[in-house]
């Protein structure tokens, strides 16, 4: 138990920055949303580790990321959906071809 | 712990990196399998166990299912990417980015005087019934907001994804 | 006299309708025009008839005028009117007589031409013209009718168009007397213009009646104004009477059917011109007396003797017999033309009557001895012709008698008549004028012996005798040729003009009759004793004269004369005005088109583009470009979005980092 | 309650448990256990099942009833049967195969050679424990491991035998000679010109004496000296076939039937087996190459190349091919 | 592992720390993992001879005495086999597949308590775990499917995930009953609240209506005969493990019936008392009779399945799904309101039959409502 909160803090900046960097090279949308994934977890890992080194009584943290893994769940749900239809009309899911709303 | 934390964080962040730079989506999955495996071993190393089984519950078992659906329903079966390049077309502006945050972030954590602050106590146990109670009293109105969200992206999600079908 | 003149009218009227109704018939309808020809004739002889005898009865001339209003227009009234005095009514008798023989010898001359309707049309119409100038009492009125006239030969030479030189032929007689009609013309405007009407007598202020007031003022050149009118009324009479200068267009008009020769420029047309100086001698004589006349008159005098001796020296040389007939007719014009300038008002006019009858006469016979000869002109190819048309023969014989001035017949009395004036008036004139008596007795005896002398020269055809409808008016002719020379001491008297005695009258009569016998004595000299064998052989008379003969023959080439002079001169001018319309006239079009032009691409171009394009539409494209270039910022590619948002954390971060 | 959701589910329990339960009571009889524990139990095949060919005596191996005449080779479809006529020293055959190999491997058991054999030399066998080591030597089955007596034959297919014994009569080499033909017409022996000749000579003598059969054959000699030719008749043809004797050798049927017809000399280039390979009988084949209704000239099976060659050469000569 | 801890200790103090601790942790998981293996071996063995015996034939009698020893020439033969990969394969997801199968199946026998005090990890949140790790197979028999580039693979795969999926709702629902009754997550606590006569679960009405739907998501969790429609071998070949041979293929089945008997586990615990019986409390050999009462109870749980193996015909897709979400679905959320009218009824008997109505009502209603579910008599297309 010995391991400071700067390595987990760390560790949760690595991880959303390697998810982010995900989300702004991949084609692919689907690694896209893979990669928002991985910054949603690496946030609610923020959570935990703020509840379990700072406010270890209240177990508001540990809620707090119960509940954002739930909307993170809904959201990737529906993303998910959002990519099928996308590429049932444009038989691709590469994120620069679907480009509709360009100014 | 500190082989534990270092191992387990190693492990999820390589399978955060493979999650992003893979070229097989299905692979893709795996990393992220993994990296998700990692953040519920965090859990239970932070003593929030119910945390970790929900992580694996949600996690594992709908939204990599619910992906490797996906994967498999826009593309064709092999999964593989085709030979193209999976990096988008200004790549090098993403990572340069990202690592300039990464970097940056770690300095402020390094200058703030949270750095060294170590847990104190230990938790006692039963936490998982202290979250049922929670969730039944003080955060009731959150819970039914949830339930009332999940239920529309449920709906939402079926009603896009199928859309399409009926209509040709 | 007065109910007759309000009649006058009917005398052209007749013919007129006819002519009307006749046009409308279909060509087959030969017999039914020819009808209709000849009954308006006849009944338009009768009225004739009845005028002259309504004007036998009074002692002085007595003159009746009916004149009514045409239209009027503004203040000034066109009036149009009839006369009817001796003179009017002797003219109208002679032409609508001599004029019904001429038609019924048209219908057998004309018998197989395919367009009888049409000619039988035309001839109608040219009686109606011929008595509409006879009795007309105004001047207006007398020159439509002289245009009629005009057109009526026209149309008559140019009957058979499809022949080129009848075409020709009816386009220069129009010219020619279109010439003389602008001096006619003119002395229209002037005397209207003077005399304020061109009603001749109208109760007392007619334009002859002002005859004396004309001659008190200044006309042309000197001459008072009744001079000048009268020279340019002459000018007219010539152009129509082919009198010398214009005459050239009468042995041309011989292409026309002889009828036609014979109605036209025997009898009534080229007479016209005679009548015409006739029912204008007041203005000829005003301002002069017998001692020194006007000019018009010795100008009228000199034009005539001339014309005589000139046309008869040509007729000498002519082998076509047609055209003999036609020269001799001239110089006959030039006698009655001589007469008038010397001041014989009657002896012109007597000389106009009897030589209508028996010219009318020698041309009919000559249709005869055409249609005999099978439409042969040429008098070398004919010859004999006395066994073969007996009537022809003697008939012709007559009026060749009555032309040569041989005592018993009419000839002789008006010539002498026409001879005895022009000795009163200028020696050297009668010499000339006795001398082309002569010639007239040469050619006449010549004609005679080359024709019916000798044997037949022309083809395998023998000739034969024409039908009765050809024979019979000149046997009425012939009657005329030699009974109407015997009134001609009662013409006078009948004329109402009182001519002081004449002195020298047996010597001229007496050198009148040797000159015609030694006349007949040199042709019978020349071609009686010894006929020409065959067609090719050379006129005797030629063989004599030689190159002055071919002179003769060719007109003494005034043809060629006037072609190389006039017509050249007329086509230069002309072609001087078409280069002159093509170059100014159009240029200056085409100028003022180009400048319009011109003017409106200068403003389209400094109007149009630098106020418009240049200024707005300027602005407006900057204002799009711009717009265009924030467009692209949106991308549409939602990591570009990311990316951005990360850009400006990361700035963020660094202020607040540096900070 | 009948269609309750799950009665039809709980009578199916009923059941298979009660069959359970008493599978261990009376599980000896045959009919409720019906495994066969095969090596120590055998099921008795049925009566026409077959895997693969084998060969039939009587009596003795060497009296086999197959006489090498390699219907059944040229009839297998996979082609998987080889035969090789046994001869005596100077080349006679002697109607039974030396070599006589099946194919195993490649046999797919179809009967077909059962069917067409004249014989019934070869019938099918229904022993099916076949394993062998490798894929080469041991499948192919040899002349002594393909023979097995009738009696094998009665014991697994008894009806079966039982019929062809009945059906078979004893084959006996008959010596002898063919039935005498009767003379052959015109039409068979003479080319066309020959025949016309022929009929010429008939038709000059008709009518005034009896028919003279075989009729003289008339043949142009030219006289000598002048050029006419002289209508001279020729020996009638012989006759009878002393060739018909398997025994003889090709060369020697040849010497007999040397100045016979293209037929005859056809008919002595043959095997002389009337074995009908070829679908006729000697003479018939014969006739039938000569008169050109069949040219295929490698009908004759037994006859092998020399055969073969010899009737080529003859239509050759005679200008058929 | 504490108490084992203690016991290491006690024998041999001379151990170092870390050791002792490294053993107190794998000692009870060998153990575990020893016993479960060879109930794997046997129950392979029971089932092929008593589905010979159902079927009127024998069952395997020539390896070893009975055929007792077939398990193991299974195992040896597997062994021996050539392990194919076809080439269009996705090797690492290929290899993966097999060994995400059998871990999560290993991983749920963590948290059932074998004997009185003998469990491998004691979780509190126990059961929840077992569930999550369950729904974790989902994703390895996906990959299976996936990877063997076959269609009939992926088609199993899909039809299998659908199948766990969808069957994987009313089981934790079923659970959550139990989770009520008992109180906590832990599955020793949950065996402990059953004590008593009639204390087991299954004895409530809802426990049993619970313990049915339990078992029927069990089975299809697993993929047992009226649900094993992933690997039907009448219609698509051999499921997701087509592809599979040698080794790859014994994992398979290994995952299969390991998982198999872990739910048979953990229905155990939760609705038939675990290790509770007469004469489990026996201070000496207590924990020997608590174990021989768990396995019993494990057997006949096995039998049942072994037993629906044999008679049930294969269930269609859509009446399998249907099954699921229209009728043990609303049963399980019924359930869970029965349950908890019994436990606020005033007294046990009152509660008793108000639940017990309150459920065969449901039972009832919704049976009749899936109705419709009953085969009509089947028309052909083309025969009139």
């Amino acid at each position: 138990m010995s391991v400071p909160l700067g390595y987990y803090l760390m560790l949760g900046g690595v991880l959303f920055c390697i998810g982010l960097c995900g989300a702004l090279t991949r084609k692919n949308a689907i690694a896209v949303l893979m990669s928002i994934e991985i910054m949603f977890n690496a946030a609610i890992l923020n959570f935990v580790v703020f509840w379990y080194y700072l406010h270890n009584g209240a177990l508001t943290g540990q809620m707090f990321a119960l509940f954002a893994i739930a909307v993170a769940a809904a959201e990737s749900a529906v993303g998910l959906a959002l990519v099928i239809s996308v590429y049932r009309h444009y038989r691709s899911v590469d994120v620069d071809e679907m480009k509709a709303l360009k100014g | 712990m500190n082989i534990v934390f270092l191992t387990l964080s190693a492990i999820m962040v390589l399978g955060a990196v493979l999650a992003v730079t893979l070229r097989n989506l299905v692979h893709c999955l795996l990393a992220l399998v993994v990296f998700f495996l990692g953040i519920a071993g965090h859990f239970f190393l932070l003593k929030a166990d119910f945390l970790g089984a929900a992580q694996i519950l949600i996690y594992i078992g709908a939204v990599a299912v619910l992906i490797l659906f996906a994967i498999m329903l826009t593309r064709n079966i092999s999964g593989t990417e085709g030979g193209r390049s999976s990096l988008g077309g200004a790549w090098w502006l993403g990572v340069g980015l990202a690592s300039s945050l990464a970097g940056m972030m770690c300095v402020f954590v390094r200058r703030s005087e949270l750095v060294t602050k170590l847990p104190y106590g230990a938790t006692e146990e039963g936490v998982v019934k202290e979250i049922g109670k929670l969730l039944v009293t003080d955060w009731v109105v959150p819970l039914e907001i949830m339930a009332v969200l999940l239920t529309a992206a449920l709906i939402g999600a079926v009603v896009i994804a199928l859309e399409e079908e009926k209509k040709r | 006299m007065n109910e007759l003149v309000k009649q006058q009218w009917l005398i052209p009227f007749l013919p007129l309708v006819a002519a009307a109704v006749q046009s409308l018939l279909p060509r087959k309808a030969r017999k039914l025009s020819a009808g209709i020809c000849l009954t308006a004739m006849g009944a338009s002889c009768v009225l004739a008839l009845r005028a002259f005898v309504g004007t036998l009865g009074h002692h002085e001339a007595e003159r009746a005028v009916w004149n009514f209003v045409w239209f009027d227009y503004g203040t000034t009234r066109l009036q149009l009117g009839f006369i009817l005095d001796p003179m009017t009514a002797a003219m109208a008798l002679m032409v609508t007589f001599v004029g019904f023989w001429i038609f019924v010898n048209a219908t057998g001359y004309m018998s197989d031409d395919e367009n009888f309707t049409r000619f039988f049309c035309f001839l109608s119409l040219f009686a109606a013209a011929m008595l509409g100038l006879v009795v007309a009492n105004n001047l207006l009125m007398l020159f439509m009718c002289w245009e009629l006239v005009g057109l009526c030969s026209y149309l008559l030479i140019g009957f058979w168009y499809f022949k080129p030189s009848a075409a020709t032929a009816m386009k220069k007689a129009f010219i020619t007397t279109r010439i003389g009609d602008v001096g006619f013309f003119l002395g229209i405007l002037m005397l209207s213009w003077q005399a304020g009407t061109l009603n001749l007598y109208d109760g007392g202020n007619g334009a002859l009646e002002q005859a004396g007031k004309l001659a008190g003022l200044h006309g042309w050149f000197g001459w008072s104004m009744a001079t000048t009118i009268a020279v340019l009324l002459f000018i007219g009479a010539m152009g129509k009477s082919a009198q010398f200068p214009l005459h050239v267009w009468l042995p041309d008009a011989m292409e026309g059917p002889t009828p036609v020769s014979a109605l036209i420029h025997a009898a009534t047309m080229v007479a016209a011109g005679v009548f015409m100086v006739g029912r204008m001698f007041a203005l000829f004589t005003a301002g002069g007396s017998a001692e020194h006349p006007t000019f018009a008159m010795d100008m009228v005098l000199w034009v005539g003797c001339f014309t005589a001796l000139f046309s008869a020296t040509i007729a000498v040389g002519q082998f076509d017999i047609k055209r003999a007939l036609a020269y001799s007719t001239c110089s006959q014009l030039g006698f009655m033309m001589m007469a008038l300038g010397a001041g014989g008002l009657v002896p012109g006019q007597f000389h106009l009557l009897t030589h209508a009858f028996f010219k009318a006469l020698l041309f009919l016979g000559s249709g005869c001895v055409i249609i005999g000869t099978h439409h042969e002109q040429d008098m070398r190819k004919m010859g004999g012709l006395r066994k073969y048309m007996p009537i022809t023969f003697w008939c012709y014989l007559i009026g060749m008698l009555a032309l040569a001035g041989v005592p018993p017949f009419a000839g002789f009395f008006s010539k002498d008549e026409v001879l005895l004036v022009t000795f009163q008036r200028s020696k050297v004139a009668w010499g000339l004028a006795t001398f082309a008596a002569f010639l007239t007795a040469f050619y006449m005896t010549r004609q005679m012996f080359m024709v019916f002398a000798g044997k037949w020269r022309g083809g395998h055809h023998e000739p034969h005798e024409v039908r009765w409808n050809m024979w019979l008016p000149i046997a009425v002719l012939s009657v005329f040729a030699i009974g109407l020379g015997f009134f001609g001491g009662k013409y006078e008297h009948y004329l109402g003009v009182h001519e002081e005695e004449l002195h020298g009258k047996s010597l001229v009569m007496g050198l009148s009759v040797a000159v015609g016998a030694a006349g007949i004595l040199l042709g019978w000299l020349m071609y009686g004793r010894k006929t020409m064998a065959h067609a090719e052989e050379p006129d005797p008379l030629e063989v004599k004269l030689g190159a002055l003969f071919t002179c003769l023959n060719r007109k003494w080439y005034v043809d060629e004369f006037y072609d190389a002079t006039i017509i050249r001169a007329t086509m230069l001018l002309g072609e001087f005005w078409r280069v002159f319309d093509n170059r100014v006239i159009d240029g200056i079009l085409h100028g003022i088109a180009w400048t319009a032009w011109g003017v409106s691409q200068v403003v389209r171009w400094v109007g149009d583009e630098f106020v418009i394009n240049g200024g707005f539409d300027a602005g407006c494209e900057g204002v799009r470009l711009t717009g265009r270039e924030f467009a692209k910022l949106q991308t549409g590619r939602i990591q570009g979005y990311l990316r951005i948002l990360c850009l400006g954390a990361v700035i963020l971060l660094v202020i607040w980092y540096l900070k | 309650m009948s269609n309750l959701l799950g009665k039809g589910m709980i009578d199916g329990l009923v059941v298979t448990a009660k069959n359970f339960v008493t599978s261990y009571f009376d599980g000896n009889r045959k009919d409720r256990l019906f495994t066969y524990q095969y090596p120590e139990e055998r099921m008795k095949l049925p009566e026409n099942s077959r895997t693969f060919p084998f060969l039939v005596y009587d009596g003795t191996p060497d009296q086999m009833r197959c006489t090498a005449c390699k219907v059944c080779e040229t009839e297998c479809p996979p082609q998987c049967i080889y035969i090789v006529m046994e001869r005596d020293a100077n080349g006679k055959p002697l109607l039974r195969p030396r070599v006589f190999d099946i194919d195993i491997s490649v046999c797919m058991q179809c009967g077909i050679c059962a069917e067409v054999c004249p014989t019934n030399a070869i019938k099918m066998d229904c022993d099916f424990e076949r394993s062998a080591h490798g894929r080469f030597e041991t499948l192919l089955s040899h002349l002594p491991e393909l023979l097995k007596s009738n009696d094998y034959y009665h014991q697994i297919k008894s009806a079966e035998a039982t019929r062809v014994d009945a059906t078979r009569k004893p084959v006996k080499k008959a010596a002898a000679p063919a039935p005498v033909k009767p003379m052959p017409t015109p039409a068979d022996i003479l080319t066309e010109d020959e025949r016309s000749a022929w009929q010429r000579g008939c038709q000059s003598e008709i009518g005034t004496g009896p028919i003279v059969w075989p009729p003289p054959v008339v043949v142009k000699k030219k006289v000598a000296g002048t050029n006419t030719e002289q209508n001279v008749s020729a020996a009638p043809l012989p006759t009878g076939t002393p060739w018909h004797d398997s025994g003889i050798d090709i060369a020697a049927r040849m010497e007999l039937a040397k100045d016979r017809s293209l037929a005859d000399k056809l008919m002595a280039a043959m095997a002389q087996l009337d074995c009908q390979a070829c679908g006729y009988d000697c003479r018939g084949y014969a006739d039938a190459l000569a008169s050109g209704t069949n040219s295929d000239f490698t009908l004759c099976t037994p006859g092998e190349e020399e055969t073969k060659n010899m009737l080529e050469k003859l239509l050759k000569e005679a200008g058929k091919l | 592992m504490d108490a084992i801890y203690q016991l290491i200790h006690d024998y041999c103090p001379t151990m170092p720390d870390w050791l002792a601790l490294a053993l107190a942790i794998l000692l009870p998981i060998a153990i575990v993992m020893g016993v479960f293996l060879t109930v794997f071996a046997l129950l392979t063995w029971v089932e092929r001879k008593a589905l010979g015996r159902i079927q009127n034939r024998r069952g395997p009698n020539r390896v070893g005495p009975v055929g007792l020893f077939q398990p193991i020439a299974d195992g040896l033969k597997l062994l021996t086999k050539e392990d194919i990969v076809p080439n269009a394969a996705d090797k690492v997801v290929h290899f993966l597949a097999p060994v995400l199968v059998v871990v999560p199946a290993f991983m749920v026998l963590a948290v059932v308590p074998v004997a009185k005090g003998f469990i491998a990890v004691d979780l509190n949140i126990g059961v929840l775990f077992a569930l999550a790790v369950s729904t974790a197979s989902v994703l390895a028999l996906f990959m299976a499917g996936w990877a063997s580039h076959n269609k009939f693979s992926l088609l199993g795969a899909m039809r299998g995930v659908a199948q766990v999926v969808s069957y994987e709702v009313p089981m934790v629902l079923a659970a959550v009953v139990v989770l009520m009754a008992s109180g906590s997550l832990s599955s020793v606590s949950i065996v402990e609240a059953q004590r008593g006569l009639t204390g087991w679960f299954v004895c409530k009405p809802w426990g049993l209506v619970g313990f049915v739907i339990f078992q029927l998501c069990a089975m299809a969790e697993v993929a047992r005969t009226p649900f094993d429609l992933p690997e039907a071998e009448s219609e698509i070949v051999a499921g997701y493990h087509t592809e599979y041979s040698g080794f790859k293929f014994a994992l398979f089945q290994m995952g299969e019936y390991v998982a198999a008997i872990t739910m048979g586990g953990i229905t155990v615990t939760m609705f038939l008392g675990g290790y509770l019986g007469p004469g489990c409390d026996l201070p000496k050999f207590g924990w020997l009779i608590s174990a021989c009462w768990f396995f019993a109870k494990l057997g006949i749980i096995v039998v049942i399945n072994i037993w629906a193996r044999g008679t049930w015909p294969r269930v269609r897709v859509d009446q399998l799904l249907g099954f699921a979400w229209k009728l043990l679905l609303p049963l399980s959320l019924v359930n869970i309101v029965a349950m908890a009218v019994w436990h606020f009824a005033p007294n046990k008997l009152v509660g008793w039959v108000e639940s017990a109505v309150l459920l065969a009502v449901a039972i009832v209603a919704l049976v009749k409502i899936n109705a419709g579910q009953t085969f009509e008599k089947r028309s052909y297309r083309f025969t009139s």
